[in-house]
C-alpha cells in the first residue's frame, strides 16, 4: 500500500501496514529525503521537489508512483489529497483502492454546500449560512447584513481552519474576503468561499463513524476540539465533558444518519457546534481520518486505520454489530513548531534534542526524531502527545505530566502553551468554547516564574564558570589565566584572566 | 579577583555579576574537594552542575532541586532553556561590570524595519515608497506553512524604501519595508 | 516521598507522583548521577559510590537522607530494599511510610518456608519441597535422593531468579550448591537456601493482587511469565493464553485467600506453577510492586503505584468494590543490556542512539536516554516495551511491530532474540512453558537473515565509497587523489589514489 | 582505476571488493547526475545513501527498498549494524585484494587465555599454576550486574599463569588464565 503523505500520519499508516503485514510504501519530497516516513516504510520513492504542489499534490506523479510499485491500494492520510474527490476517483481509474469513501461521496460531502443539504435532508440542524457560494463582496455584505455580524468566510473546499477568516465588524469585511480567498486558493486551488452566522460561545463536537463496506455505520463516540486559534485544533478529548447521554445519542444518531444518507463507507467525522443551550448544529463532514483519531483509538481500543483498510477490502469492521464501549477518558495535545510567545509565529529547525514523554497512558504519534530538520513547506504540526487516564481529572494530570517530561529543542514549539492551558482553572472545569483562547489567553502567562528565573540565572553563572574553567591554560608562575568563550571582546585588559 | 579567600587555588571562591531581565545578581562561588556552593541574595545553597553526555545541557541540583538546563552562547550573552522557555541571561566579571557603567551607547532611532519573522513566501505588498502609514497598518503579507501572515508597522510614518517584491522567497529576519518615523 | 531505587522504576515511580502533585525525591549512586530517574525527580541527593550495599542497600543512608529531605514516605520499588522487613521497619521507626505491606507480612512471606506454611493453611497445593533451610550439601542431597531430580536450589530470601540453580543431576549438585549460595550472600546479604522439586514442564502464572487498608483484597488478573532464562523472566502477558475461566477464577481465589491470611496490604504477586493438567501449585509471594506490573494496568486501566499510594495513605482503592474487568490482552518485553548471541552476556556502554517505538498500543517504561552510560553496578534491565490490543494475535503483532521500530545502538541488548521469540511458530500458538527457552532457544537462528547481509555488504561499499570521496584532496592536475579513513595501512601505493 | 569510463571525473564509476562471513562480491558504482547505480552479482539496483544527522548513521534506499544503518569503523575491516545485528564486512580496492592473496599470516598457536568477558569482580578462580584442566572445566567465577558467571577453558591443557587474585576487579578483555594447550 502507497502512503500518499509525509509527517506523523504517514508514520502511523506504516505502523498498522506492519502490524497487517503488508509492505508500506512511502513516497518524499526532495526536503523530505531523511523524514521518519522513508526511513520507517518498507519502501520509499522520491516524487518531486518541496512545494506540495510538485510532490505530495501532484496527482500524475502520485498515481504513477503506486503503478509503478506495484500498489495495490492508496492511503491518503489527511489533507493533501485525503478529501480530493478527482484523485480518489483518478486511484479507481488506475485500479487502485482509495482507503477512504468513494469519490463520489467525497465530491457531495467535500463541497460545504451540497454537505449541508444532505445533512438537512438527514433532518440536522444547520447554523444559518449563505445558500451557495458567495460570488462577490457584495453578495458577502448582503448575507452579513442579513444574517447580522459576527460572520465567519469559509473556503468551500477548506478545512484545517485554512481559508476561514471571523468577520466581527462591516469595516474587517473585505481585509478578511481576500485573506480569506487568497488561503483557499492557495490551500485548495479554489477560491470560493461561503459564509455562516458566528455562534457566540460554541463548542466544538464532532462524531466519530465508520461505515462498513455494507453501509453498515457505528458511532464510536464524539470528541471535544473546541481548544482551537484561527479554526485550528490545538487539543482535543474525548468524552465530551458534560454532554449528557440523550444528548450524545441524539448527535451519535444524527451523524449515522447524514453517513447513511450520503451511502458513506471507511471512517469519517461529521462536526457539529454545540450551543451553551444543549442544541448541536451541523459544521461538516471530514471524509478521511481526523488528525485527532487517536483519542478515539485510546477510548475504543480499536485500530481507526486497520479499519479503514478492512472495510476498503470489502470486509466488515473488526467488531461487528458489536462496537466497544468507549471507556476511560482521553486527551490529546498537538505539539506544533509554533511560538506561543510571538502571535504563534511557525518556526522551522533542527530537532536538537528529544525526549518524549513516556509511561503509563501516554501515546506518542511523531514525524520527528532527533537532529531532524523541520522543513519549511509543510504544516508545523510536529508530534501528536496522547494520554489516557480513567477519568478527565486523571487524563488531565497525566497530559501536564507528560507535557512537563517532554524535552524538544532546537526550535519553538508550544509546549509551553499546552501547559498553560491544561493547567488553566476554565480548562480544569471543563468550561470550553471555540472562544476559549480569546477569552483567557494572554501570551504574558507563558512568561516562566520566578523559580525559573532563578534557576536560570545560577545555570548561567555556573556554566560561565565551568566553561571558564574548561579554557583555562597554565600560566608560567603556576597560577592560571583564563579566556572567556563568548564572542564579545573583553574591555578590561585584566577581565579575561585572574 | 572578588575575596582572594582562596582555599585551593583554582575555583575555590570567585563571583560574578548575572543579569536576567532587570534582574542583576552577584553570585559568588565556594569550591571544598568536590562540592560547590553558591551565595547569592543572601542565601547559600550546594550546587551540582553536570553537563549530560546529550548535547550542550546539564543536569542542574541546586539545593536539592533537580533541573535540566541548556545553555548556550548567542553573541554577547547566555540563553538558558528551562522547562521549554529560554531566557536570556547576561554574566559579567565584576570588573567589566564596573567599566561597563560608564559607558555610554548610541542608538539609530527613528526608522522601523519590518521584517520577515520566518523563511516563507511574500505573497502582497500592501504600500509603495513614499506612502503614508499608521501604526498597526498591513504593509505585507508572508505565507509560511501553509498559514498567510500580515505584517503591520508598529510605529507608522513614511515608506521610504520597499525592499522586496511580490512572490520572492525571503529568509528569516530579512528586511521588507523601511518606515522612516513620524517626527524623526 | 523518596524514592529508594534507581532506573526505570524509579522513573515510573516520579511519572505517579507527579501526576499525584507529590514532591519526588531520588537518591542516586556516584555513577547515576547522570540517571534519567535524577534528571525527572523534583529533587536528588547522592547516597554513596556505585555498589549497591554502599549506596541504594545502604539501610543508615537512605533513611537519614529521607529525614534530612522531609520526606513522608518511601517508596522502595522492586529489588534492593522492596522486600526487606527490616527495613520497612526502619522506616516506621523514623516515621516513615512505606509503601508496601507491613514488615511482619513481608518477613513471613519473604521468607519461602514460612510463606509455604501460609499458603498451605490457606488451601493452596505446594510443589514438594524441603521443609526448612537446608544445613547443608549433606542436606541438599538427601532432599533430592528423596524428591528425585531434577530439583530447583532456592534462596532462601530470593527473588528475580538470583540464587536460584536447576540440578539435573547429582553430579551438578556441589557446583550448584556453591553458586547458589554465593549469589544468594551477594544478592540478599543471606546464604541459607531451600530445594524444590522441579516439575517437567510448567508455566509460571502470578496472580496480581491489591489489598486496601482495610485488608479487602481484590485479584486484578493473571500474569503469564513462563519465558524466563536462568529464572529470570523475559517476557510476560496477561491475560494467561489458553487459561479456563474455573481454573483463572480458582487461582484468583486462592491467591486473594493466602493475602488474607497473611494479613496483606498494598500491591502483591501470588506465583504459582501451573502444570500441563490444569493443576497450579504455590510458589511464592513477591510482596512488591513486580516489575511486569504494566500489563496488568493496561488491561485494567489502573495505576498500581497511584493504589499502592493510595493504601499507605489509609484509604481504599480507586475503585472501590468494583474492579475494573480487564480488557484486551498486553505483552512486555523486558529490553535488556545482554548479548543474546553470546551467551546473554551482559553488556555496558554508552546508548549511541535510541529511537523508542511510539504510535498506537505501545506504552515505554524506560530509564534510559541517548548519550546515558549504563554502569557496571546494577542489573541489566534498560527499558520495558509494553504493548496492549484487544486480542493476543493483536497484541503479538504489535510487539513486533514495535520492536522491528525500536533503535537502540552503542552495547549490546536483546532486541533480536524478541524479535526472534515473538515470531517463533510456538510462541504465536501459545504453546508456552518454563523450559520453552531450553527446548527451542538457538543462538543461530538469531543470526540475520540473507537479505540483511546483502544489504550490509552495499552499505559498507556504499560507506567506503562515500567517506573516501569526503576527504579527497584537490591534487594539481584537476584530478583528485583519496585517502582511505580507516587504519590498517595501505598496502600498495597506488591503491589509495586514482 | 577499473574501467576508465567515468563521465563526470570524480566517482562517476569505480569499483569495489566486499566480503562478508565468507561472501565476497565485486561491487560497482555507476553515477549519473545526483543518481547512483550499483551493479553486483550480475544485478543492478539503484541506490539512494544518505548520511542522517542522528550519529553515524544512513538511511539507504535500494531498488526502493529502505533501510537503516550504521557503519563504523572496526580497526582494518567495517561494522555494518541494521536491524539490531551487527555485521562485520571488509571493503578493499581492487589492487589490494589481489595484493592480498599472496600474503601469508602466522598465528600464535597452542595458547589459550581465559579473559574477563566484561568488567567485573572476580568473586573465584577455581585454578592453580600447573593444574590440568579438561576442556569445558570452569577455571573462575565474574560476578557482573548481580550475576554470577562461570568462566570454563575451551580446549583445555596445563595452567601456566594465573593473572588475577579472587575479589578483584577486572576490565573486559582482562586476561585471567593461561593454559598451554595440551600437545602443543
Amino acid at each position: 500500500m502507497l502512503i500518499a503523505n509525509r509527517g506523523e500520519i504517514a508514520v502511523r499508516v506504516i505502523r498498522t501496514l506492519r502490524e497487517l503485514d503488508i509492505t508500506s510504501i512511502a513516497v518524499f519530497s526532495e526536503p523530505d529525503r531523511e523524514a521518519l516516513h522513508v526511513l520507517l516504510a518498507d519502501e520509499a520513492y522520491p516524487i518531486g521537489p518541496g512545494p506540495a504542489s510538485e510532490s505530495y499534490l501532484h496527482l500524475e506523479c502520485v498515481i504513477e508512483t503506486a503503478r509503478r510499485t506495484r500498489a495495490d491500494a492508496i492511503h491518503p492520510g489527511y489533507g493533501f489529497f485525503a478529501e480530493n474527490a478527482v484523485f480518489a476517483r483518478a486511484c479507481a481509474d488506475a485500479g487502485l483502492a482509495f482507503i477512504g469513501p468513494p469519490p463520489e461521496v467525497i465530491a457531495r460531502l467535500g463541497d460545504k454546500l451540497s454537505a449541508r443539504e444532505v445533512a438537512a435532508q438527514a433532518g440536522a440542524a444547520l447554523v444559518p449560512a449563505s445558500p451557495q457560494a458567495l460570488t462577490s463582496l457584495t453578495d458577502a455584505r448582503s448575507f452579513a447584513d442579513r444574517a447580522g455580524y459576527p460572520i465567519l468566510l469559509k473556503a468551500a473546499l477548506g478545512g484545517g481552519g485554512k481559508g476561514m477568516r471571523m468577520v466581527a465588524r462591516q469595516d474587517e469585511l473585505q481585509a478578511a474576503w481576500e485573506l480569506a480567498r487568497g488561503e483557499a486558493r492557495a490551500a485548495f486551488g479554489d477560491e470560493r468561499l461561503y459564509a455562516e452566522r458566528y455562534l457566540e460561545r460554541p463548542r466544538h463536537v464532532e462524531a466519530q463513524i465508520l461505515a462498513d463496506a455494507s453501509g453498515r455505520v457505528t458511532f464510536l463516540g464524539e470528541r471535544e476540539c473546541s481548544i482551537q486559534r484561527r479554526h485550528q485544533k490545538l487539543l482535543e478529548e474525548t468524552p465530551c465533558f458534560g454532554l449528557d447521554e440523550r444528548t450524545r445519542a441524539a448527535l451519535g444518531e444524527t451523524a449515522c444518519r447524514i453517513a447513511q444518507a450520503a451511502g458513506y463507507r471507511s471512517a469519517g467525522t461529521v462536526e457539529f457546534l454545540l450551543d451553551s443551550d444543549g442544541r448541536f448544529y451541523f459544521l461538516e463532514v471530514n471524509t478521511r481520518l481526523q488528525v485527532e483519531h487517536p483519542v478515539t483509538e485510546m477510548t475504543t481500543g480499536l485500530d481507526l486505520v486497520a479499519e479503514q483498510i478492512r472495510i476498503a477490502e470489502g470486509g466488515a469492521t473488526s467488531f461487528g454489530d458489536q462496537p466497544p464501549a468507549p471507556r476511560g477518558w482521553a486527551m490529546e495535545a498537538r505539539i506544533l513548531a509554533e511560538d506561543p510567545t510571538a502571535h504563534f509565529m511557525p518556526s522551522v529547525g533542527p530537532v536538537a534534542r528529544l525526549r518524549a514523554p513516556q509511561g503509563p497512558g501516554v501515546r506518542n504519534d511523531s514525524g520527528i526524531y532527533r537532529g531532524y530538520q523541520v522543513p519549511v513547506f509543510y504544516d508545523s504540526l510536529l508530534a501528536k502527545l496522547v494520554v489516557w487516564a480513567p477519568d478527565r481529572e486523571g487524563a488531565r494530570r497525566r497530559l501536564l505530566r507528560a507535557l512537563d517530561e517532554y524535552v524538544l529543542e532546537g526550535l519553538h514549539h508550544n509546549l509551553v502553551f499546552h501547559r498553560w492551558l491544561v493547567a488553566h482553572p476554565r480548562f480544569v472545569s471543563g468550561d470550553l468554547s471555540t472562544r476559549f483562547l480569546d477569552q483567557h489567553f494572554r501570551p504574558s502567562e507563558l512568561a516562566p516564574g520566578g523559580d525559573a528565573s532563578e534557576v536560570a540565572l545560577l545555570a548561567a553563572a555556573l556554566h560561565a564558570r565551568q566553561e571558564r574553567i574548561a579554557v583555562t591554560l597554565p600560566d608560567g608562575d603556576g597560577r592560571r589565566g583564563s579566556a572567556w568563550r563568548w564572542a564579545e571582546p573583553r574591555r578590561a585588559p585584566g577581565s579575561g584572566r585572574r | 579577583m572578588g575575596r582572594a579567600t582562596a582555599r585551593s587555588g583554582l575555583g575555590a571562591s570567585m563571583k560574578l555579576w548575572v543579569t536576567l531581565a532587570g534582574r542583576d545578581t552577584e553570585v559568588e562561588f565556594h569550591a571544598e574537594g568536590s562540592r560547590l556552593w553558591l551565595e547569592f541574595e543572601g542565601r547559600r545553597l550546594e550546587a551540582d552542575f553536570r553537563r549530560l553526555p546529550d548535547g550542550e545541557v546539564y543536569s542542574l541540583l541546586i539545593g536539592g532541586r533537580s533541573h535540566e538546563v541548556r545553555v548556550s552562547s548567542a553573541g554577547s550573552h547566555l540563553e538558558v532553556t528551562l522547562d521549554g522557555a529560554t531566557l536570556p541571561v547576561e554574566v559579567r566579571h565584576p570588573l567589566e561590570k564596573m567599566l561597563q557603567s560608564v559607558e555610554a551607547r548610541s542608538r539609530v532611532a527613528g526608522v522601523e524595519i519590518v521584517a520577515a519573522p520566518m523563511p516563507g513566501l511574500v505573497v502582497a505588498v500592501r504600500v509603495k515608497t513614499g506612502e503614508t502609514v499608521t501604526p498597526g497598518q498591513p504593509v505585507a503579507v508572508v505565507e509560511a506553512m501553509k498559514m498567510q501572515n500580515e505584517l503591520s508597522a508598529r510605529h507608522g510614518g513614511v515608506v521610504t524604501e520597499v525592499l522586496v517584491a511580490e512572490r520572492t522567497a525571503v529568509s528569516a529576519g530579512q528586511a521588507l519595508v523601511k518606515i522612516s518615523q513620524a517626527g524623526s
